[in-house]
């Protein structure tokens, strides 16, 4: 592995995150999160996990992105969701999230900066999991930012995935694919995958119930 | 867990496990055999608490339990010490109650017994998460065990399917599985810097430093999250209110209670000497006192008081923080022992009053305080449970909560550290200010009568006895307390 | 008389009333409906008799109770005895004159008037009270009894003033009610001081300890002012005139009579009169008891000759008597030597104007329903006991030598010549009573005479014969100064001359020129400025006290405002709950970065370690 | 019977009263009647027993740790007994009173339920051991009465309830926090252990002085010292019953009680004295016999007249223990029975006046001696007792605080005395005066604001005795003072015995 191939990697990661939770078209943004968890499974296989690629590739692509999907809502179907988000969000709030986030970034990367070379991580592993780990941060911090951001459910769905993805990264790039690893994400895997669908089954049933697609409630939802 | 056992497991291991993997099982049966009546579910419920019981007594005979799985390479720690052995009793009894509870609660609110049977599988994951939470020795575990609890949460908070449910429901899920990131980040940050997974292992390879202290800062933020601790309980009201009974009951009760323990066992383990971060989570603490407690003075639903109520006793616990670090050991043991007495205490009495709530509300058919007036003629025994629950709340004698309160004063007190004397203070009078709201309601007499509907008695009993459990921890609290000290902090 | 006897005998003449009062329910019970039982009958008067007896029968003796309250101590010796002895007298034959006086009310009472039964049930039940309770002063040698009697015999005294319940009646009996509370309040005040320093709980041990107490003078002067309420002290005098002449004439007469002297009797007992060792501020307190009891004396005459009632004369009579008591009781303190041989003549100077007073009052009483006897005998009658109280005859004149001699022999013959003074007053005061009873007898006897064989004119002449014949049965080491030697005569007798030459001359001027004075001087003199005071301070009080609760209601009204506002801005507050649940993401973030700097740059600590 | 098992059973027989009174159907009258009276009867001859017990040696103790280093304690020592005495036997005449009382009234089952908590309570006040175990039942107190004071369930009985908490409650955490830190500073103190604290150091002495103050302001709520008194004529909302029972044994009396025992068993009076803390006692004491008073006096209507002249009366017992001595001490604990019996008297004829002819304006008793004798003699009796005139015993606790004021060497405290003598009189005597004296309508004048005629008595026979009974206790105990086991002698025992200075 080389670290060039890290690097476009990681990179890839981040702008297929930064695609998914940035665009308002959400049949796109669903799509961009399949295509982001099929590369994180990638990653995995290439990191010499072959069952958490395998597990990333069904759980997470696959199944998560039907659901996804099921939470939008065919076209044909009975009250799809609009396919375009159109919440928005008081824009002087905005610095405090970036704010947040950054903040958030900032500490985990202290974290990170402070751990390799304290343990039993193999030192020549360490190069090559350095993208994922700078890519892991900077796709946590992005679904932190995303989570806080979005009103719509299944953006912020998205964003929970999204930032889930990145936590793994990390959790992969700091301990390297030990065993511990892989059975802490593959729990993570899982979590997700019960929450995606249950959130989605849950946007579903809520939109069908009085049209909404986000938790806000009352007057104050849209300022 | 079909794993290769270490070494022959013990008589105690054994019974331990199948007192926890027992629920599960019994509630997948019971969704394909519904209970229609209590006394089955009693019946078949007790032996648990007793298996704990003797467990119990062997901890306090024989020190604690320990042991090990191994699974795939993994190495999964366990083990029982008082304090889990007592968590675990505790958690029992409440599921047993609830359990009971529930099947008075279909009957009387006439849910359909096809939605309502999805209820026990989902108890029964919870009990499995509850318990592993205690037991657990890994993050690993500890890791499953949370998530497990908190999507079985989910899901029951979302069976009555009503919108409001529903939409308390999704912000529930969304933020307990943000949170359980957060505390995945931590975890991950600190598997990063000592390779370890086992909490005893841990302890001993994590150095106080920069790493250590931001793992706990993300990871204490997610439980804290999850734990519904000011400022981030937004999501715990809506949900109590909306929820069925029993369910409020178990959630307040036990499952924001489980994030609280995880957050003290890691803290005490890594972090005991961060005195200035704990005085931060006491303070939050002592703001989650003071703006549950207002909140519930200005509710209007008898459930949200009662929801609000949580929020504010929750405060109590985070006191335990700063009186736990940093400072001398006669007020560590104090501290330490408050904390899990109010926990226990807060766990029976809130149990008891969200049934006695929902025995009102269910009864009388009303929801709003005001409407409550003339309650204490036609639901006097609901009424009277719900003070008995009051006053563990209130922390008047003779109740665990006065016990309790006795306890964090004394420790704070010796401590020096006087504001959380105020907090107690303020905290107990505003309790005392909501609960009495609540009677001030109740007790009107001149009122149109409304028809009452009759519940089955044992849903009274059953929330009467909580209470009295509550209220009886008070006086017998050597028992417990004596558990604790023998086997001494983390 | 043996122990035991007297263990029996003392506590009956004290139940003996109590049984009778308790009788009067049982009867008043057991009568049907509309025909009210005659409850003053010949058993009901027979109240103080076992008392009498124990009086006349008892030389010394004393009893011990030790469940009785503080313990009791009951005892009888020479003052207590003739004290005792003429009180139970006159209470006894005062029933009976009532039997006959209130004989109207019980015509009333049959003939349905439902006022009457109550006035006549309840002076039943009250008379006995009251005279239980004046028997027990008497006879009380511990503190706890002796204010016992006191207070029983004050307030049960009050249903006797107000019997009528006319308004003139309600204010008499408010006047001597407020009175009576005041000297409770001065005589409770007096006793527990003086029983506090001196650790006793008997009056022996009470004068003892005060005598010799610092700030006894004060506690003498608590006291002396507290009886002084009872005993008609000028200036505490108020009562006196307002509630005689409103009272049923025999309880006037057990008021002026037996009751006034129960003051007295409380001096006698706490007062350390005659001791030797009492301090030097217990002359000065004499002296000024000395001063208040010739200016009562000479005082209150002036003032009652003033007076058109004749029981109102009477009263200011009462006072200006007790006056001169006063002054001879402060001898005892001014000069301690001469007080056994002064004590005896206060003793029978009381003994002689109970009765003698008692005499007059029931004599208003026969003025104003005379009996079937000859107008000469009658005014003769009647003008006996005025002049036996001038000291002109009888036991008057046996009093008047009594302490006269005493006083000459120790020198204080200013004192002598002040009293005799007072003395010319009494007899314009008796002069002027005879001269209202004239008056009312020449209405009276329009309108009929009454048989002599009722009950009244019985009771009043045996009254008359005891007082005049008072110093043959009374007790000889009372009289031991004997009579006076004609000589002497000129010098006892020329107030009465004195007197009776004023009192001519002034009738004989108003016949020429009528008065107008006694208009202007209405009984109870400083009564209606206290009340004029009093009104004014209420009225003052209560617009403070309205200002005290507009301010009050102002600083509540604050308050409830301070709550409204305090109770907006919390639900203000609970609106931010809102924003809490919608930003809780950036919330925990927010948590994790302080816990996180926490951790980082305040491990040195915030908090106390 | 052992000891323990008699604290017990005494201590349980209320309680056991309560939770089975709750269990009963609200219509079983009979059966509660039975009950509580049987109930009643039972832990009065037990106390009797213990009485009897304890003036022949015996102890009766039993504890169990609650927590490290603290106990549950309850104990049966003289001045404990003393309070329960009181507090049984007036439990057995309140009983009677509430149940003719409460006659055809609602909520009778609640009632009686918090009836018998309260009294459970108060017996754990008097029985208890230590402050741990006088603060729990202190506080169950506050709980159970609260459901008595708003038993009519009226506005006006909420908004007393309200207040009542407020300052009950308060008072309660302030006592609590105040029992923290003495536990805290000396440990488990059991009563009458009193040279813990006197072996303190110099240096602990401020903070025992501010302790002090806090514990007394938690105590003086309850004892509605002037000012944490307002409390008091609010709850005169209550049923009759129960404010002779809030007045005459359980709640002021917990308070003063709590003062006694703060003084005697935990400072002890010496230590107290070194601190200079009694003369602050007898000055707060004496500014509410007088403020109490004088706001008696102002009041219109009977019951909140005789509310503030228990605020009067209560505080004589904490003038009583003010006054550093024996007569003062042998005062303060003589006047906590004396007061009980006296005032209950007054609020079971207030009681009775109101239910049978629906009075409740001092204006509207002219004449109702004549209609209710028995009554208005009680009163009379109960009145005259506050005034402090012999033989009523009322007059005992006032000589006994005089004397011992003179002892300690503040004979202005006579001036106090005599001044609340005063206005007592100032205010009882014009009622005794409309009572017997003025013409009302059984002489024809006027119309009783709501007769009843309840019982072929003059009143119902269960409202009558109880007042009789009392009035007559009052009466027999102070004329007998000088018999055993009447309240003074018991008073005097438990001076001799344990706090002789």
């Amino acid at each position: 592995m080389s670290l060039s191939g890290e690097l476009l990697a990681a990179g890839l990661l981040v702008v297929l995150a930064a695609s998914c939770l940035l665009d308002r078209y959400l049949p796109r943004a669903c799509l961009a999160f399949i295509a982001f968890a099929l590369l994180m499974a990638l990653a995995w296989w290439r990191l010499g996990a072959p069952w958490l690629a395998l597990a990333e590739a069904v759980m997470g692509a696959l199944l998560t992105g039907m659901a996804l999907f099921h939470g939008l809502g065919r076209p044909g179907s009975r009250s799809p969701l609009p396919p375009r988000d159109h919440e928005g969000r008081p824009r002087h709030q905005a610095p405090v999230r970036w704010l947040a986030a950054l903040i958030w970034l900032a500490l985990a990367g202290m974290a990170v900066w402070g751990v390799p070379g304290s343990g039993e991580v193999a030192a020549s592993a360490e190069v090559a999991r350095r993208p994922l780990l700078v890519a892991g941060l900077a796709i946590m911090a992005l679904g932190l930012w995303a989570f806080a951001h979005h009103h719509h459910l299944l953006r912020r769905l998205l964003a929970f995935n999204v930032l889930g993805s990145g936590v793994f990264l990390l959790l992969a790039g700091l301990a390297g694919p030990v065993v511990e690893v892989q059975g802490l994400i593959l729990v993570g895997l899982m979590v997700a995958l019960v929450g995606s669908v249950l959130g989605a089954a849950l946007l579903r049933r809520l939109h069908a119930l009085d049209g909404r697609v986000t938790l806000e409630t009352g007057p104050e939802t849209t300022p | 867990m079909s794993a290769p056992l270490d070494a022959p497991p013990s008589v105690e291991a054994v019974v331990l496990w199948l007192a926890l993997l027992a629920p599960p099982l019994l509630g997948l049966a019971a969704w394909r055999l519904p209970p229609r009546r209590m006394l089955p579910v009693l019946l078949v419920g007790t032996p648990l608490p007793l298996a704990t019981l003797w467990l119990l007594h062997r901890v306090s005979v024989g020190g604690g339990l320990e042991g090990a799985w191994s699974l795939a390479g993994l190495r999964l720690h366990w083990h029982l010490d008082g304090l889990a052995g007592l968590l675990l009793l505790l958690t029992q009894l409440l599921l047993l109650a609830s359990a009971a509870y529930a099947v008075g609660h279909r009957r009387a609110a006439a849910v359909p017994e096809r939605t309502f049977a999805l209820f026990w599988p989902l108890l029964g994951g919870l009990a499995a998460a509850l318990g592993l939470i205690w037991v657990a020795a890994d993050l690993l575990t500890l890791y499953a065990a949370l998530e497990l609890m908190g999507l079985t949460a989910v899901g029951m908070m979302l069976l009555p399917g009503t919108g409001e449910a529903l939409l308390a429901g999704m912000r529930y899920l969304l933020y307990a599985l943000v949170g359980s990131l957060a505390w995945l980040l931590g975890v991950a940050l600190l598997l990063g810097a000592t390779g370890r997974l086992d909490l005893a292992g841990l302890a001993a390879a994590s150095e106080p430093g920069a790493v250590t202290g931001i793992a706990m800062a993300l990871l204490a933020a997610g439980l804290l999250l999850k734990a519904a601790i000011f400022p981030l309980h937004g999501w715990l009201v809506p949900v109590h209110a909306s929820a069925w009974t029993p369910v409020s009951a178990l959630h307040g009760a036990l499952v924001v209670k489980a994030s609280f323990f995880i957050l003290m066992q890691l803290w005490q383990r890594l972090v005991p000497e961060a005195v200035a971060a704990a005085w931060l989570l006491g303070l939050l603490g002592s703001l989650a006192v003071l703006w549950g407690g207002l909140q519930a003075c200005r509710a209007s639903a008898l459930k949200q008081v009662v929801a609000w109520s949580t929020v504010g006793q929750l405060g109590y616990l985070m006191l335990a923080f700063p009186l736990l670090a940093g400072t001398s050991a006669a007020v560590a043991t104090l501290a330490w022992q408050a904390t899990w007495l109010q926990l226990a205490g807060h766990a029976l009495a809130k149990a008891a009053m969200f049934m006695a709530a929902g025995n009102l509300v269910l009864a009388d058919g009303v929801s709003r305080l005001t409407d409550l007036a003339g309650a204490c003629r036609q639901l006097p025994l609901a009424l009277m449970t719900f003070g008995i629950a009051a006053v563990t709340l209130m922390g008047l004698p003779p109740s665990a909560g006065f016990t309790a309160k006795w306890l964090l004063l004394q420790a704070a007190i010796l401590a020096g550290q006087w504001p959380w004397v105020v907090v107690l203070v303020v905290g107990t009078l505003l309790t005392a200010t909501y609960v009495f709201r609540v009677f001030r309601c109740a007790f009107v007499e001149a009122s149109p009568r409304h028809e009452v509907r009759p519940l089955p008695a044992g849903m009274d009993l059953v929330a009467l006895l909580l209470a009295l459990a509550a209220l009886g921890l008070g006086l017998g609290a050597e028992w417990p307390l004596a558990l604790l000290r023998e086997e001494g902090m983390p | 008389m043996s122990d035991a006897l007297l263990a029996l005998a003392m506590p009956t003449a004290l139940l003996w009333p109590l049984l009778l009062m308790l009788r009067v329910p049982l009867m008043a019970a057991l009568a049907d409906r509309g025909r009210p039982a005659a409850l003053i009958d010949g058993l009901w008067c027979t109240a103080p008799l076992p008392a009498l007896a124990l009086a006349l029968g008892v030389e010394e003796g004393a009893l011990a109770l030790d469940w009785w309250l503080f313990g009791g101590h009951w005892a009888l010796d020479g003052t207590r005895n003739a004290l005792l002895a003429v009180t139970a007298l006159l209470w006894l034959l005062a029933g009976g004159y009532a039997r006959g006086y209130l004989a109207g009310e019980l015509d009333k009472a049959v003939a349905g008037d439902g006022g009457a039964e109550a006035r006549l049930t309840r002076f039943a039940l009250l008379w006995p009270l009251t005279l239980s309770g004046n028997l027990l002063l008497l006879v009380a040698e511990d503190i706890a009894s002796f204010y016992l009697g006191f207070a029983v015999m004050t307030f049960a005294g009050y249903g006797l003033v107000v019997h009528s319940g006319t308004p003139d009646a309600r204010t008499g009996g408010q006047a001597y009610l407020v009175m009576a509370v005041l000297g409770e309040g001065l005589i409770l005040a007096g006793l527990l001081w003086g029983a506090g320093s001196a650790g006793t709980t008997t009056l022996g041990g009470l004068r003892e300890g005060m005598g010799e107490a610092p700030g006894g003078a004060w506690m003498g002067l608590l006291l002396w002012l507290g009886f002084g309420v009872k005993a008609g002290v000028v200036g505490l005098h108020l009562w006196l005139p307002l509630a005689h002449p409103v009272a049923p004439t025999p309880a006037s007469a057990v008021l002026s009579g037996a009751m006034i002297k129960a003051g007295l009797f409380g001096w006698l007992a706490t007062l350390p009169l005659g001791e030797p060792a009492a301090t030097e501020a217990f002359t000065w307190l004499g002296r000024a008891m000395l001063v208040a009891g010739l200016a009562a004396a000479i005082g209150a005459a002036l003032y009652g000759v003033c007076q058109r009632h004749p029981k109102a004369v009477l009263a200011y009579s009462s006072v200006s008597q007790m006056g001169m008591i006063t002054a001879l009781v402060a001898m005892g303190l001014v000069a301690p030597a001469l007080w056994p041989a002064l004590s005896m003549a206060v003793v029978l100077f009381a003994a002689h104007h109970g009765l003698t007073k008692g005499a007059l009052f029931l004599g208003v009483g026969i003025g104003e329903h005379p009996p079937r006897l000859p107008g000469w005998l009658l005014w003769t009658l009647l003008a006996l006991p005025a002049l036996s109280l001038t000291g002109a005859l009888a036991s008057g004149l046996a009093a008047k030598w009594a302490f006269k001699t005493v006083l000459y022999d120790g020198g204080y013959k200013v004192v002598v010549t002040w009293l005799s003074l007072a003395a010319v007053g009494t007899t314009a005061l008796m002069a002027r009573t005879l001269w209202c009873q004239w008056q009312a007898d020449r209405q009276a006897r329009q309108d009929g005479l009454e048989p002599l064989l009722s009950p009244m004119p019985l009771a009043w002449l045996a009254t008359l014969l005891a007082a005049l014949t008072l110093p043959w049965w009374l007790g000889d080491e009372l009289v031991d100064q004997g009579w006076p030697p004609l000589a002497e005569l000129p010098g006892l007798l020329w107030p009465l001359a004195l007197g009776l030459a004023g009192s001519v001359a002034t009738w004989g001027v108003a016949r020429w020129r009528p008065l107008r004075v006694t208009r202007r001087l209405p009984p109870g003199d400083l009564w209606w400025l206290l009340v004029g005071g009093w009104q004014r301070l209420r009225v003052w009080a209560q617009g403070s006290l309205d200002r005290l609760g507009s301010v009050q209601g102002a600083w509540v009204a604050w308050w409830v405002a301070r709550e409204r506002d305090a109770i907006e801005a919390l639900d203000g507050m609970t609106r931010g709950e809102g924003w809490l649940r919608r930003h809780a993401a950036v919330l925990m973030m927010g948590v994790a970065a302080g816990l996180a700097l926490l951790m980082l740059f305040g491990t040195a600590g915030i908090g106390p370690a | 019977m052992s000891g323990a098992l008699l604290l017990l059973a005494t201590l349980g027989t209320s309680l056991v009263a309560a939770v089975v009174i709750f269990l009963l159907p609200e219509r079983a009258f009979r059966a509660r009647t039975g009950i509580n009276l049987g109930a009643a009867l039972v832990k009065l001859s037990l106390v009797a027993w213990m009485v009897w017990g304890l003036s022949h040696g015996r102890e009766y103790v039993i504890e169990f740790p609650v927590l490290e280093g603290l106990a549950f304690v309850l104990r049966a020592d003289d001045l404990g007994i003393m309070f329960a005495g009181l507090s049984s036997l007036l439990w057995l005449l309140t009983t009677i009173y509430a149940i003719g009382y409460l006659e055809d009234s609602p909520n009778r089952k609640r009632f009686f339920g918090f009836f018998g908590l309260c009294v459970a309570s108060t017996l754990g006040i008097s029985l208890a051991g230590n402050l741990f175990t006088f603060l729990v039942f202190y506080e169950l107190l506050t709980l159970s009465t609260y459901p008595l004071v708003v038993h009519r369930g009226t506005s006006k009985a909420l908004a007393a309830g309200k207040v009542y908490l407020r300052f009950t409650l308060t008072a309660g955490m302030g006592l609590m926090v105040g029992m923290v830190i003495l536990h805290v500073l000396a440990g488990d103190i059991r009563f009458g252990e009193r040279e813990i604290l006197a072996e303190l150091g110099p240096e602990r002495r401020p903070l025992l002085v501010g302790l002090f103050w806090v514990l007394i302001a938690g105590f003086g709520v309850k004892a509605a010292l002037v000012p944490l008194h307002g409390w008091l004529p609010r709850a005169m909302v209550a049923p009759a019953p129960v404010s002779a029972l809030l007045h005459a044994v359980a709640v002021v009396k917990a308070g003063a009680f709590g003062i006694v025992r703060l003084v005697y068993d935990v400072y002890g009076i010496e230590l107290s004295a070194e601190l200079g803390l009694l003369y602050g006692l007898v000055v707060v004491a004496s500014v509410t016999i007088l403020f109490g008073s004088l706001r008696a006096l102002a009041q219109q209507e009977l019951k909140p007249r005789l509310a503030y002249s228990t605020v009067s009366q209560v505080s004589y017992i904490v003038l009583g223990i003010g006054l550093f001595g024996p007569l003062g001490t042998i005062a303060a604990l003589s006047h906590l029975l004396h007061q009980g019996l006296m005032k209950i008297t007054l609020f079971f004829c207030a009681g009775n006046y109101a239910e049978e002819l629906g009075i409740h304006r001092i204006d509207e008793l002219d004449g109702a001696g004549r209609r209710m004798p028995l009554t208005s003699l009680a009163f009379t009796v109960g009145a005259l007792g506050m005034i402090g005139l012999p033989p009523v015993v009322g007059f005992l606790s006032k000589w006994y605080l005089g004397t011992g004021a003179i002892q300690a060497g503040m004979p202005w405290v006579i001036i106090v005395l005599v001044a609340s003598s005063l206005l007592n009189a100032a205010y009882f005597l014009p009622v005794l005066g409309r009572l017997w004296f003025r013409p009302g309508p059984d002489h024809g004048v006027g119309a009783w604001p709501e007769e009843r005629r309840l019982g072929r008595l003059e009143t119902h026979g269960w409202l009558l005795v109880p007042a009789v009974a009392t009035a007559l206790f009052s009466l027999m105990a102070g004329m007998l003072a000088g018999m055993p086991f009447s309240p003074l002698e018991w008073a005097t025992r438990v001076v001799n015995a344990e706090y002789l200075p």
